[in-house]
């Protein structure tokens, strides 16, 4: 109770409202969109192809007659699935190298912080894209991908947090009181931590997603008949001529998924970050 | 010791009546009924804990805070009207030249990434327009840092401000300060950040500063002792209000505001023991508290009932001595 | 209680990173039980290094620590556990000093969870609210998170902390320097009080010369990372024999 | 000089750590690196020469030592896909890439960081809520469809600017010494190929840089909101300077420094966005070129075509860095 | 001055008069636009169409198919007599025939493409079976021998392109000059490759030394520009950028017919489009009894009708309907309801199967998402894997690495059907032994047929053979023949004497193509 009235509290403008009246819905469409929808979305008819907007395909068909508004209800499940799985794994990997590094210190620390400074600076999209074409087209491929491009974000972050938790003097209380390491870790420096990751999180929601996309669009990602929203537009690419709305509309829901999970990560971090917060 | 000179029955240099400041955003009066007047060549101080207003209270006034605006009341500086609308930039734009100004940080308060000489003639030239060309200015600034005690000034001139320790650093600043010539200095706790030895040297750096060339300074501190022996009057601000106008000499001594006389019971001084510290009950109220009646009155030891419902005594006729108290502790 | 000879620390020049810290230089300090000793000395002049020696969370290179008679080289693991809850420390800063995701009762009842195993939960509890009661808080103050506090109220809260596993030797570093001036008397009077009714013993680490000559029977002062001048509070801070010392008490108002 | 001493340090430790993450992805990664670098229609008896001809049946460090000496000395493999030594593809195909990611570099800055410090300085106001909204959109749009978009309405629908490719038709000839056409172009004094070249860079620019862009007023804002925190600002005031004196001759240089930092990594990143626009846009260069690569199952250019970015990366960053320091010694002077 | 001004133009147009009478000099540049990039310019690789179409202009062949016919002309070979027995064939070289840098093309020029090519193990040489050596008779006269009788062996000459040997052979030491010709020319063909920018153009030049002669309209400069967007390509077209457009959508197409300014050519093509089922497999599709409930799976009328938008021919069984040696009906027709029960019957329902394809050609992506819906309503998921041409041939040179099914267009390199069966499903030319049969099928009744009439040159008798060797393969269940598409090209109405060349397919008869 008390952490959703706070969580009520954090929107400050209607346009954050929106955000998050947004990202609830989408976040609900991936769950049940799969089974809201009006057509099938893999079902070939190439009868209806082309079919422009209008009452009975709100969003139209695509090239090879299928519902648009049904592929991408059904995609929204596909692309944030991908999306949150990379983020996970990221998160836990990166978090696990981080904390112990942050912990070990010395050179080990250093060395594997000057490893990810330097894995951190190759560009995601390059890296992934060597991945994938080791791995083969797919989009398990492109989540590997991006995990072996992305973990250093979090072992960066996650190491910066807790080394500055443990350089603060709650941290010095515990050391005086013998507090040992494994309880530091789940009652010191994870729950102190939680709140930059969440940001960080909200914000990479966006940037993971349209890497994926992204891989997906030049063909390494997700393969047909995949609905996932960047094969969608690379789908629609040759019919932009005499079909606009199959790639506009998979464009405008990543965009609207982006914007809405930026907006709320930049609240989570004017509401929730130790450095803005102070005054 | 430090001059304690007397009140001097010259025209106020800086007068200000029952001002108020408020924030911006959500345009909380956070100061209220402020008056008092500082006259040429003295030495005023103002006293606060955190979050009393004397900060905020100052750098509006001299236009210089961003999130808040002078509310109500009149200001005016060396004769001269200062409208109450629109006020910071004028603010700026008259007193910019006539008031130095010294923050409290020394740290952040050099450009970092500008050699110090140059922030200096910038000073210099700002206020003078170039008349006196380069080689004068860089004169007049190197002059200038000798005589706030910067070693080797010539050298110290083509340097950047991380190559100074903070004593040095706010002797930096005080150059920038006065390199405009001004009639007041305004230093807001210009030696909290440093040690004990060199914030002794800084103030009595100001103090000297003031009596060679006629300068008035309001200097602003947490610490009462230190204002005690610096200056001759004091200003003591609480929870946004200004419960006191007192002379330095008399605290210690005779009747004060219960408040002033309750901050100066938390002091460990020099003379007192362990039995002469009384502490005050209770948190300090911050500025803004938006109640009715005395700041203080939650506080107080002397509290009746009037203290929160009546409003405080406004020093009217901005005279040298004040007491806000309404049950008339502390006025002469 | 305390005994450190002849104890130095270097700091290691790292690649990256300046240390602004003086390094120890034989440092002899002893603290009797039941004393108050002050260690006076300005911003960097190592003063809280020997506090953190004496408390253990930091290493030093030569010379020896004895605490109770013991080096504390020699301490077994289980020792070096036991000896946390003989010794406790309360540093200045109150806004970093608890855990900000722990309630308030929960930074105290920390202490008993790890070092009274034997006590039940409820017995914990009780034993918390008595503790925050002591130090001058409500008993319901300790569902409350430490950002609902002001500085003094942590402040009270980290002292409660530390007593709570009834350490012998108590440090405080520098416990005053950022509060205000009403809120430091408070908490002055606080340890006063704690002093005149527990058996501690207490080592004060401050840069306010007036403070420590109110509270402490003998200081220590430093400068550089050396003791330069050692005795009764009284003697010392009225008297300096040593130039430094007496320059310090000069500047002091 | 100490410092710069370092930071080359810690690039040659960089490049040996991207030498590491190349080798993993041709050498581990991708399976039996024999059979890729043998090409399709090998027998296993060529297979097996090439495998001992690369040195695959000697111990992994080994492999690895010769892996780097080979790429040290400019041997970047060949491609079977194109029969060419990759070095010289990527030599052909880095400077158009080179040119499009520096035309997006200075939309980026020339809008980022003017943008960036007016909404520091008016942070909290209307303009400021305005621009992070616009602002927060840019950084979702995805680039390749920003691309398409962009292509099919205002080169196709409206005719603005081309749709595809380098130069235009009448231009196609234009060959010059260094292979960056805006340069080659003024240098030769052709200034119609140079507008040509140019309005071919415009639209693919733009949508490259905008994602980018977002990121780079957000920094800059952080970075500039940061500086007007500082008493400096307040005594700058004091002293009667106007606001745009303190914004430009204070303010600016320190907000900077950081954000400039972030531009650098900036450069590196976009040349990797550049596989999104390239295509699209019909363009040739190292993005479109490792698109193929990696459609064509071309290992050995894709590796190539990481560690060049990843090479072009340190190089930027590593000139970014001495030139901030060169430019403001005040940080390691005393040191 | 002023009259002087007035008799230059003239006199200069009364001498171009007169010389034009020769020689009409070629003018202007034709762009066309190609979606898919060169891998290089080696003669070696002229089975890939993308470097065909570039080879076709710069290089000759000793014989050639012109567009829009189905017999070999003389080219640089004048004349040519067979011996009895088939296995010799001896050529007469025109004489006037020069390489770009000026020097005579002779017999030893086509012996050393020959032994190369060998050497090389080059694709192109798949198709012309027993050839087993060159000899040099005289600097004009070129014998080529044979192991035994080959049907089709001067048809297939059309595609080997006889390179300068001055020129390449100090490239051979290492690997054959396949580096050196990958990105130089060495050939004599009516135009020169003027410069090669495989990510962007290439471009080529009239060769003003040309042996045929420039008589009647021709363009100075053909360029390739490689566009992969149709959409691009459209947008090209329409601005005029480029003349002509292969590769925009059937829509597209479908639309510019009805446009004033446009000419939508469709060529009757004879490039099968087949799912090849991975015969060899120890998968599923190595299950006869599978592969015959596959067969069922896919609706080709559907696929002509809407895909193609009735731009091709309807297919029966793997050869073209109007080809001598058509055999009808060995392919089951579409009948998901049968093949629904024998998955039932077989508990096949939850089988995985993988198919890979070229996700840029739009017939095939629409294909595969064709027969992976049908797929998924008896139970059986299809993945798909987009990948590049080299990229999915390198996966079926092993068994093991070969999709369940993979989808591949059989562009017969002459019109013959050995050219498709022989390629197809020859067990010699396993897509494991470097071929294109990707099925990986392998018949021995079937490759007995299909060599023997390779050997024979009787028509009547290799029809009959063909006939034969298809109904085996219907029974076998290798392939379904999904579609036999027109070739359907977009041209600007500037653009003359385009003419779709069914031998070449995917090429472009830049030779006979003048702007108006």
């Amino acid at each position: 109770m008390r952490v959703l009235r706070r969580l009520l509290s954090f929107p400050k403008t209607n346009v954050e409202r929106t955000a998050i009246v947004l990202g609830c819905l989408i976040l609900l469409l991936a769950l049940v969109g799969a089974f809201l929808v009006p057509f099938d979305p893999m079902k070939i008819d190439f009868r209806a192809k082309l079919q422009a907007p209008s009452m009975l395909h709100w969003l139209g068909t695509d090239g090879s007659g299928r519902d648009v508004l049904s592929r991408l209800l059904y995609g929204a499940r596909l692309t944030l699935a991908s999306t949150f799985a990379v983020i996970i794994v990221v998160v836990i990997i990166g978090c696990t190298i981080g904390i112990a590094s942050a912990f070990v210190g010395g050179a080990v620390d250093n060395m594997l912080m000057r490893l990810a400074d330097i894995w951190l600076g190759f560009p995601p999209l390059i890296l992934a894209l060597g991945f994938a074409s080791a791995l083969g087209a797919s989009l398990e491929a492109a989540i590997w991908a991006l995990i072996f491009s992305w973990w250093p974000n979090y072992a960066r972050l996650s190491r910066m947090v807790t080394a500055d938790i443990l350089s603060q003097k709650f941290i010095a209380s515990a050391d005086a009181l013998g507090v040992p390491t494994h309880r530091k870790v789940l009652h010191y420096v994870i729950p102190n931590a939680m709140d930059v990751m969440l940001i960080q999180i909200a914000l990479d929601i966006s940037a993971v997603m349209l890497a994926i996309s992204g891989l997906s669009f030049i063909g390494v990602g997700a393969q047909i008949p995949a609905p996932e929203w960047g094969a969608m537009i690379a789908d629609g690419r040759s019919y932009v001529s005499n079909g606009w709305w199959i790639v506009l509309a998979p464009g405008i829901a990543i965009f609207i998924t982006a914007v809405s999970f930026n907006v709320i990560g930049d609240m989570l971090r004017r509401e929730l970050d130790p450095t803005s917060r102070r005054r | 010791m430090a001059s304690l000179a007397p009140p001097t029955t010259d025209r106020p240099l800086l007068e200000i009546r029952d001002v108020s400041v408020a924030l911006r955003t959500g345009n909380r009066t956070m100061v209220a009924g402020v008056s008092l007047a500082v006259r040429p060549r003295e030495v005023f101080g103002i006293v606060g804990e955190s979050g009393s207003g004397k900060t905020l209270l100052t750098r509006t006034l001299l236009g210089l805070q961003d999130d808040a605006y002078v509310a109500g009341g009149s200001v005016r500086f060396n004769g001269q009207d200062l409208p109450v609308n629109g006020y910071a930039n004028k603010a700026r734009k008259l007193l910019g030249h006539s008031i130095g100004f010294v923050p409290q940080d020394p740290f952040s308060s050099l450009n970092p990434s500008m050699r110090i000489g140059k922030q200096i003639t910038e000073a210099i030239y700002l206020a003078k327009g170039w008349p006196m060309g380069a080689e004068r200015t860089r004169e007049a600034a190197i002059g200038l840092m000798a005589e706030v005690g910067i070693p080797e000034p010539a050298l110290a001139f083509n340097q950047f401000p991380d190559q100074f320790s903070g004593g040095m650093r706010q002797r930096m600043v005080f150059a920038i300060a006065l390199a405009q010539d001004p009639k007041l200095l305004v230093a807001d706790e210009p030696t909290t950040a440093l040690d004990a030895i060199t914030q002794r040297r800084v103030i009595e750096l100001i103090l000297d500063r003031s009596r060679k060339h006629d300068l008035a300074v309001i200097l602003i501190s947490h610490n009462l002792e230190l204002l005690r022996q610096s200056v001759g009057r004091i200003a003591v601000l609480y929870g946004g209000q200004l419960l006191n106008i007192v002379p330095s000499g008399d605290i210690g001594q005779s009747t004060i505001h219960p408040y002033t006389e309750a901050l100066f019971d938390c002091i460990p001084t020099r003379e007192k023991t362990l039995a002469d510290i009384r502490s005050i009950p209770g948190e300090p109220v911050g500025a803004g508290f938006g109640l009715k009646g005395c700041a203080f009155a939650s506080r107080c030891p002397y509290v009746v009932t009037a203290c929160r419902t009546t409003d405080l005594p406004q020093n009217a006729g901005t005279a040298s001595i004040f007491s806000a108290c309404i049950l008339g502790r502390g006025v002469h | 209680m305390v005994e450190l000879k002849g104890v130095a620390k270097s700091f290691a020049r790292r690649l990256f990173v300046q240390n602004r810290s003086f390094a120890l230089r034989d440092i002899n300090i002893a603290v009797g039980r039941g004393e108050v000793v002050g260690i006076l000395g300005e911003s960097g002049s190592g003063k809280s290094t020997v506090a953190n020696i004496i408390t253990c969370l930091t290493s030093y290179d030569g010379g020896s620590y004895r605490f109770k008679g013991r080096d504390i080289a020699s301490y077994t693991r289980k020792e070096r556990f036991a000896f946390k809850s003989d010794v406790q420390i309360v540093f200045q800063d109150p806004y970093g000093s608890l855990n900000p995701r722990a309630t308030v009762r929960g930074s105290v009842m920390e202490s008993l969870i790890l070092h009274r195993p034997d006590l039940g939960r409820r017995e914990r509890i009780e034993r918390a609210n008595a503790l925050l009661e002591e130090v001058g808080l409500s008993a319901d103050a300790g569902d409350r998170y430490p950002h609902e506090f002001s500085g003094g109220q942590r402040q009270r809260v980290a002292i409660a902390r530390a007593i709570a596993v009834e350490p012998e030797l108590l440090v405080l570093d520098e416990p005053l320097s950022s509060l205000d001036v009403s809120i430091q008397a408070q908490i002055l009077e606080l340890f006063v009080r704690m002093i005149r009714e527990r058996d501690l013993t207490i080592v004060f680490i401050s840069h306010d010369v007036n403070v420590v000559r109110l509270l402490c029977d003998r200081v220590y002062v430093m400068n550089q990372g050396a003791v330069v001048e050692e005795g009764f509070a009284r003697d010392v801070l009225n008297h300096p024999q040593n130039e430094y010392t007496a320059r310090l008490l000069d500047a002091v108002y | 000089m100490r410092y710069v001493g370092q930071r080359i340090l810690f690039s040659i430790l960089s490049l040996c750590v991207l030498l590491f993450i190349t080798f993993l992805l041709s050498h581990v990664v991708s399976g039996d690196p024999a059979i890729v670098a043998a090409g399709p229609n090998a027998g296993a008896d060529k297979i097996a020469a090439v495998r001992q001809e690369m040195g695959l049946d000697r111990p992994l460090l080994v492999q690895f030592w010769i892996y780097c000496s080979n790429i040290l000395h400019g041997d970047l493999g060949t491609s079977w896909f194109t029969r060419q030594p990759i070095a010289s593809d990527i030599i052909r195909e880095l400077p158009p890439s080179l040119e499009l990611v520096f035309v997006a570099m200075v939309i980026n800055l020339a809008v980022s960081l003017p943008l960036g410090l007016l909404t520091a300085r008016y942070a909290g106001t209307t303009f400021d809520d305005v621009v992070r909204l616009v602002v927060m959109a840019g950084a979702g749009l995805p680039i390749f469809w920003l691309a398409i978009i962009l292509q099919q309405v205002v080169a196709g629908q409206w005719r603005l600017l081309p749709t595809a490719g380098r130069l235009g038709f009448e231009n196609r000839d234009f060959t010059g010494a260094t292979g960056f056409t805006l340069l080659d172009s003024l240098m030769q004094g052709r200034f119609d190929v140079f507008a040509d070249a140019l309005a071919h860079l415009v639209l693919p620019a733009f949508a490259l840089t905008l994602l980018f862009t977002a990121v780079g007023v957000r920094i800059t804002r952080t970075a500039m909101m940061g500086e007007f925190r500082k008493d400096y600002v307040v005594l700058a005031r004091a002293k009667g300077a106007s606001e745009g004196r303190i914004m430009v001759r204070h303010v600016f240089a320190n907000g900077a420094t950081p954000a400039l930092t972030v531009f650098g990594m900036q450069f590196g990143w976009m040349l990797g966005a550049t596989v999104l626009v390239e295509e699209i846009f019909g363009r040739p260069g190292i993005g479109r070129y490792a698109v193929k690569a990696v459609t064509q199952s071309d290992i050995h250019a894709v590796v190539a075509v990481v560690f060049v970015v990843g090479l072009v990366f340190l190089i930027s960053n590593l000139v970014v860095d001495i030139a901030l320091f060169l430019l403001t010694p005040r940080k390691h002077a005393g040191a | 001055m002023r009259s002087r001004a007035r008799f230059i133009p003239v006199l200069v147009a009364a001498l171009s008069g007169v010389s034009s009478l020769a020689i009409a000099a070629p003018t202007g540049t034709l762009v066309i636009a190609e979606n898919e990039t060169p891998e290089n310019l080696d003669p070696a690789n002229a089975t890939n169409s993308t470097v065909d179409e570039l080879l076709l202009g710069a290089y000759d062949a000793l014989v050639q198919f012109p567009a829009g016919e189905t017999a070999v002309s003389p080219r640089l070979a004048k004349s040519w007599t067979i011996s009895e027995d088939g296995l010799t064939y001896t050529f007469t070289l025109r004489d006037d025939v020069v390489f770009h840098d000026g020097s005579k093309l002779t017999a030893a020029d086509v012996k050393f493409t020959l032994d190369r090519l060998k050497a090389a193990k080059a694709n192109v040489l798949n198709d012309i079976g027993p050839l087993s050596g060159a000899e040099v008779v005289d600097d004009h006269t070129v014998k080529l021998t044979l192991s035994k009788p080959f049907g089709p062996f001067l048809s297939a000459l059309s595609r080997i392109y006889v390179v300068n040997k001055a020129l390449v052979e100090p490239h051979m030491a290492e690997d054959n000059a396949r580096q050196w010709l990958a990105v130089n020319e060495a050939g004599s063909g009516p135009y020169v490759i003027a410069s090669y920018n495989p990510t962007e153009a290439v471009s080529l030049k009239a060769f003003d030394k040309y042996w045929g002669g420039w008589d009647g309209n021709h363009v100075a400069e053909v360029v390739f520009r490689y566009i992969t967007e149709p959409s691009t390509q459209l947008s090209l077209l329409k601005s005029g950028e480029v003349q002509i457009a292969p590769d925009i959508t059937v829509e597209d197409k479908l639309a510019l017919m009805k446009e004033p300014g446009y000419v939508v050519d469709v060529g009757q093509a004879a490039t099968p489009l087949y799912f090849d089922f991975n015969t060899a497999s120890k998968g599923p599709t190595g299950n006869p009894k599978f592969r015959e409930m596959l067969a069922k799976t896919f609706d080709r009328q559907l696929h002509l009708d809407q895909v193609l938008m009735g731009l091709g021919t309807l297919p029966d069984g793997p050869l073209p309907t109007s080809w001598p040696g058509h055999e009808s009906g060995t392919e089951l027709a579409f009948d998901l309801a049968g093949a629904k029960k024998m998955v039932d019957d077989n508990g096949w329902a939850g089988t995985t199967l993988t198919v890979r394809y070229l996700p840029a050609i739009q017939e095939e992506k629409s294909a595969v998402e064709q027969l992976q819906s049908n797929l998924a309503e008896i139970g059986i998921t299809l993945n798909a894997e987009g990948m590049t041409w080299p990229a999915q041939a390198a996966t079926v040179q092993k068994v093991d690495t070969t999709a369940d099914i993979n989808m591949i267009y059989s562009f017969p390199p002459f019109p013959d059907p050995h050219a498709i069966l022989n390629a197809s499903f020859n067990s010699a030319l396993t897509g494991s032994n470097g071929g294109y049969n990707w099925a990986q099928y392998s018949n021995k009744e079937v490759d007995a047929l299909l060599n023997e009439a390779a050997s024979s040159a009787d028509p009547a008798k290799r029809a009959e053979l063909y006939k034969k060797a298809q109904v085996l393969i219907g029974k076998d269940f290798a392939v379904i023949t999904v579609s036999y598409p027109g070739s359907v090209v977009a041209v600007s109405d500037k653009v003359e004497g385009y003419k779709y060349n069914a031998a070449h397919h995917q090429t472009f008869n830049i030779m006979d193509i003048g702007l108006k």
